[in-house]
């Protein structure tokens, strides 16, 4: 399963829900707002930095760069993809769920 | 591989639509197929053909239709939440058909993957 | 709910594990309504369809909803209706219900109430996941 | 006391408009004077004519219009959001007019309070 | 000031950030998704409890309604108004500020 | 930002104390560009304006922005331009900086930034809030 968070964690409840119904061996992919959270050092970063042996952890770089972040460290073992390993993403998961 | 999209949310308000765009371009750049993309919620304002934006912003409803016409993409609007929020046939720009709320289930039931995009 | 009418009937042959995935609220944003209406066509669908109520989506199933001073329709009545579209897998999530200070007796059907363990394995085994 | 009141959501998607229009009707009721309501980001939405909800569900549109035209509120659409959002004379409402944001910033002058309801 | 909160504090941090800003002895009324938070017991209600004496707390009634919970206790203190209610809160206030 | 043309020129006489609150991150929603318009068109008002960045709204100001690839106009310069326009209050929120890990230098603009308690006591002082 490939679980999508599109909100930044700051401000909404999503990433926290996906972390907790997540089965582990997910793959959990950070886009739009939610790609704040991939910054090493805040405290969603730490609630990542933690899971990350149960869940293999993507952003889509494209939405780091908007927000000014891509000369940020990220979190240790989070992997950027372009629209392009979005795509690959979905393919190599069964299925794909948004937590909107 | 055949994709389902869903759309949640409309032009410029919420990213969604920008990301599903962009997902989109990738997935058919790498051979794989977009057997639908369904617009529901606020998401059939991307329909409005008479939306303008600033000369130097992107214009999402034609970007849409575009792909829709040009690449032969399915644009479905549900007609349910499009006549709550008045985008009606009138308005509809080229490239998307107005349908109802099957034509989502039918993308989930014949594609490999349904995406979806929203707030 | 009016568009049944381009279901042609003979229903598509393969059968997918449908899931929607309700998180918020009821008549803050019209997702819960909406929702519901593309549950009650993906019944017509004959598909494997089951309805999640977690987060702030099990407020939508909050028996005693009273809509009159809004100016908005009650549409919690409908959710007792699913039973009669074959749509019986409806789940709540217990840690949700809790936070929140409700018990399955606050709701408006009988439902699977699961905790997040049990609801990771039955998420885990989707074909289609739908939320909004 | 003169309200101003500024709605940035359309109709249905979230409860921002009926919040606002409930909020209008009860400050009416208590004899206060309503300056001007602004729509801004997708609040534009309520003012497109084309919008026909289910018939057991409220009309935001005609309520809205309805206030402007029977009680003379003075209900303004922002230009720039609603030319992005594809809201134009074609099908605007009766009883709303398009106009610039100064319109809003006036409202704040003007009004004793300035309201605001949003997503 | 009257600081108004239309949010779900389970699903935003508009109520959050509205507790960190107001300035003590704001009223502070709950409407929309918000008035869940007016039901005693959850964490965001001992988060309303704990500002008691701070503020004053308001919650729409007919959004309470509107969501199932008239008949569920709410946070000691806090008190229910109508439109008619939040109409004369934002006169009584000289300002009003919206925490979207 | 095409709107100046209804402005007639004189200004009210009266002069408010405004204040625009962002608390949104920029490109996940239009608010932050929308405000920013409103904000331009507010200072030709000759309004007594202040500008508040907290929580995700403080991503509104971060430098090198780069959006050609998510293909949306990058409009943080313009954040630039709003001492030409007589905007010189802009605060921002050293909480939300820091829960962040942010600092002022991230900022593509120069800025006050101001603990919780201070900025309380500006945004009590304001006759006017917008937010969105």
């Amino acid at each position: 399963m490939l679980h999508i968070v599109n909100k930044s964690p700051f401000e909404r409840n999503g990433l926290k829900s996906c972390l907790r119904l997540a089965k582990p061996g997910s793959a959990i992919l950070l886009i739009e707002d939610a790609a704040v959270a991939a910054v090493a050092g805040s405290a969603p970063a730490k609630d990542i930095a933690a899971r990350m042996g149960d869940f293999s952890f993507y952003v889509l770089g494209p939405d780091i760069d908007a927000r000014g972040l891509g000369d940020k460290e990220l979190v240790d073992g989070i992997k950027v993809v372009d629209y392009g390993g979005f795509v690959d993403l979905t393919v190599e998961q069964d299925t794909c769920q948004s937590w909107l | 591989m055949k994709f389902g999209i869903l759309v949640n949310e409309g032009p410029f308000t919420h990213q969604a639509s920008d990301s599903a765009y962009r997902f989109v371009l990738a997935a058919l750049e790498k051979g794989h197929e977009i057997y639908r993309v369904f617009f529901y919620h606020d998401g059939v304002n991307n329909a409005n053909k008479l939306s303008e934006p600033q000369s130097d912003d992107r214009d999402l409803v034609k970007l849409w239709s575009a792909l829709g016409t040009e690449r032969e993409i399915d644009l479905v609007v549900c007609v349910a939440a499009a006549l709550r929020r008045g985008v009606k046939d009138d308005i509809l720009a080229e490239g998307f058909r107005i349908s109802g709320l099957g034509q989502l289930i039918e993308a989930g039931v014949e594609s490999d993957r349904l995406v979806v995009f929203g707030d | 709910m009016d568009d049944f009418d381009e279901f042609d009937g003979d229903g598509p042959e393969v059968v997918k594990r449908f899931m929607y995935v309700n998180r918020r609220a009821p008549y803050g944003t019209v997702y819960a309504l909406e929702c519901l209406e593309t549950i009650l066509i993906a019944a017509a669908f004959e598909q494997d369809v089951s309805v999640v109520f977690m987060d702030d989506g099990v407020y939508q199933l909050k028996k005693d909803q009273d809509t009159a001073a809004i100016g908005m329709k009650n549409f919690s009545p409908t959710y007792r209706a699913l039973e009669g579209y074959e749509v019986e897998k409806l789940y709540v999530e217990k840690e949700s219900l809790e936070e929140r200070g409700l018990t399955a007796e606050d709701l408006v059907v009988p439902v699977k109430v699961l905790n997040s363990a049990e609801l990771q394995e039955i998420m885990a085994a989707q074909d289609v996941v739908l939320s909004s």
